[in-house]
């Protein structure tokens, strides 16, 4: 340390001696660089004053004395940025190692969604699920039973990062641990809200969606509580439709009762499931407007559901420069 | 506004040119010297950006005006252009990056830090185009 | 922020000049405490580099020139460090807002452990889990139920931190979704296992004590899954003996079979439930031995359940200077 | 060894004339200038704590020595002694304390970094020791 100090000393007094001599955008451009190596080698500010100084005495030995002092009172003032420069050291290692931890919390959260679409002849699924930091607090899931439903759910925690996604594997298990037999979408919310009631902490909320896909009828029933509204496009008329659910978010009500809707669905229709992410996407000062998901939509409604996925979340991203302000989950069924 | 001057980076002394012409605009826009210094080296470490990992681009620099309650406010815009290799994630560089932990894009956090306007675009194998502003105050 | 900085170099000369006139140590004190003004006022260090020279410039006209040009340098170097500087203040807001984020998480973490001891005429129950950090992955649970029997488990999730922490939330959940019948601890370990074993990351391992103390025959059976052994204190031989219990860790086996172990509980006698982070207590360069956390337990054992765990886990953590290398249960139940 | 020096803290002058012990112990035994600046820094940190949080209290100055391989290393122990409220949670001040966030003890982290050993005792309600030590290399 002393001994690169020392060395220092000598390569930024040639850099000074360089510099005062030429006078040249060179020299400033060598300081620059200077300054990385002191960087890399964890040198404080302060240092840099004090070895700044010993050159000035080496090269002007008839510079007044007092110009020499006036160094001691810069050293000192430099103090706190060579505090606040540690501090930074210290915080970066930590912050690394709480970045790294989330990383594998991150990773593991993405085993706890569904690894595959669920294949069936009439339907065409794509989802995409994007978390504005690293962990999400949406979540998604499938369930494909014996009598030809689909189920499909789509949650969402109320807040973000970490706690929310302490939440979202409670979603998890509150499915796993639901009855064998398939549930009808307002008994299933029923059942989950249960779970969330007994388990959450107050703070928290959760809205979700279910939906079962009857693969033989072609029967979509549906539940909400408190999610935001999907859509169901018509081939036939070409028209979007809002996909609304009323009930009340999971965790509040010990006893809350949800409504089941339901649609015929047609060959070329398909229903989109959103989280609040992809609709209260802020752009400039602006946020964007249902509509203009729909002109989304429909600018890719062509191609097959994951296409159709994965390029409206691509433009919605665009638009926001890549900084998602939610987490971001869209879900295509395609009746094809 | 339509003073825009551009110089080539394909080595060191690219970068240095990149810097004094910086160095000069802030100042005859009247930017003092610690301002100068912040808008050179953020100059400076584009330039470095583009000679270390696409070989070869431009910086370009513009005095630009914008009204404001009283008249006009000046500024100088940095544009850095290259055909490299892209930025894979750009959100990964800005989040992550430290200004000491090297790499492509590392010392583009920094540059943010230092300038008041900053926008990026990059696309895969087709280059990124870098633009930062600073007002005069 | 001009008016700021053209103010901070009044107020500078002043203690520049006060200083060269004096040259005493309150010259330097003043610089310091100027120093704390400067990062309030988050004044990036180049800046003061600049506030300097030009004091110097006005203090003394007559420095050559080259003097004051040294300062464009020292300028250029200090950048890099005003780069540092700002990056720093960005972290910090980052790791604060990612530690709130924790705080909340730990916090629901806590409604995950029970709320209440079992209450029971022959036993005394006492329990304390500290995180290393803020979350834990460290877990314990009573199970009372109405054939007399309560059930203790303590679980430790190999590994710390955030993922720790989901990972116990898992083994929660796996605990609630267990039949509502009382099982044996070989048949619960089983049950839990399977739960883990679907869900959980494979770079995740979970180890894991379960006990059930017949408060009718004062039987106590239990089995483990490579859980740190406890202890049984034998009040008539005034000894303790390791608690030991086989069985492979969970998730890693599909269908592992664990052995199950008995002891009678005679009165005076104590069982002592924990996690390795209490035995894993470093002190200085060596790790401490069991047989001096069973003399810091036979230091306080004449106190209640509550009050013995409390001061071993002081004793221990003051050793450690309250910096704990792993999450730390200790639970105790004693036979009165 | 025996060569325990104190100052009693109750005011900012005590701030300054401990400031000034440390800073001249420090010179005597050959320490750097920059690292009399760090040893003083330091110091001043403690005495104001003890000033700001508990009101009264002292520093005493040690020139210590410890056995290196070829011969003896001197160093400066800092014993910072208070009988103020205490610091409720030590872990707390430890790990998030920042430079600037003030508060009891807020400063002690960046005097942990300055020194090479640094040892915290506080008991509620019936004061503070801090002992710090930087060895001279
Ligand atoms: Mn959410
Ligand atoms: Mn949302
Ligand atoms: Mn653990
Ligand atoms: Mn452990």
């Amino acid at each position: 340390m002393e001994q690169a100090v020392q060395h220092l000393e000598i390569t930024y007094k040639e850099i000074v001696k360089t510099f005062l001599h030429r006078k040249s955008e060179l020299g400033l451009y060598e300081a620059q660089q200077f300054s990385k190596v002191l960087l890399e080698h964890q040198i404080s500010p302060e240092e840099l004053v004090s070895v700044h100084r010993a050159v000035l005495e080496e090269l002007f030995p008839a510079v007044p004395e007092e110009v020499i002092d006036s160094f001691d009172l810069l050293l000192e003032v430099m103090m706190g940025y060579g505090l606040a420069y540690r501090e930074h050291q210290s915080l970066r290692d930590r912050q690394l190692k709480l970045e790294s931890e989330i990383d594998v919390a991150a990773d593991m959260q993405q085993t706890l969604l569904p690894k595959a679409i669920p294949e069936t002849d009439c339907l065409d699924i794509g989802v995409i699920s994007v978390p504005a930091y690293k962990m999400s607090g949406d979540y998604y899931h499938y369930i494909k039973d014996e009598q030809g439903c689909v189920g499909i759910a789509i949650a969402d925690i109320i807040g973000k990062g970490v706690p929310a996604a302490l939440c979202m594997s409670m979603i998890k298990y509150a499915m796993d641990s639901l009855p064998e037999q398939p549930l009808q979408p307002a008994a299933l919310l029923e059942n989950v809200n249960r779970v969330v009631e007994q388990n959450v902490h107050d703070s928290m909320f959760i809205t979700m969606m279910y939906g079962s896909y009857n693969t033989i009828n072609h029967e979509f029933h549906y539940s909400g509580a408190g999610h935001e509204p999907g859509f169901l496009y018509r081939a036939a008329e070409d028209q979007f439709k809002e996909l609304c659910a009323k009930g009340i978010v999971l965790g509040v009500s010990k006893k809350p009762q949800y409504r089941e809707y339901s649609k015929k669905i047609e060959v070329g229709d398909f229903i989109v499931f959103l989280s609040d992410g992809v609709t209260e996407c802020q752009v400039g000062d602006r946020f964007i407007e249902r509509e203009e998901i729909v002109t989304f939509i429909r600018k890719y409604m062509h191609l097959s559901a994951q296409e159709l996925a994965d390029n409206v979340y691509r433009e919605l991203a665009s638009l926001q420069k890549f900084t998602l302000r939610d987490d971001f989950t869209l879900i295509i069924i395609k009746r094809v | 506004m339509e003073t825009q001057s551009c110089v080539e980076v394909k080595n060191e002394w690219g970068i240095v040119a990149a810097r004094q012409a910086g160095r000069s605009l802030s100042k005859e826009i009247g930017f003092g010297s610690v301002d100068q210094a912040r808008i050179t080296t953020a100059i400076s470490e584009l330039a470095r950006n583009i000679y270390l990992y696409a070989k070869r681009g431009e910086i370009c620099l513009e005095l630009v005006e914008k009204p404001i309650k009283l008249g006009l406010r000046k500024g100088i815009k940095i544009i850095a252009k290259d055909h490299g290799p892209g930025i894979p994630d750009i959100r990964q560089v800005m989040v992550d990056g430290f200004t000491t932990s090297g790499g492509m894009g590392a010392g583009l956090p920094g540059v943010e830090r230092l300038m008041d306007d900053f926008a990026i675009d990059s696309q895969k194998s087709e280059g990124t185009t870098v633009t930062a502003t600073k007002w005069l105050r």
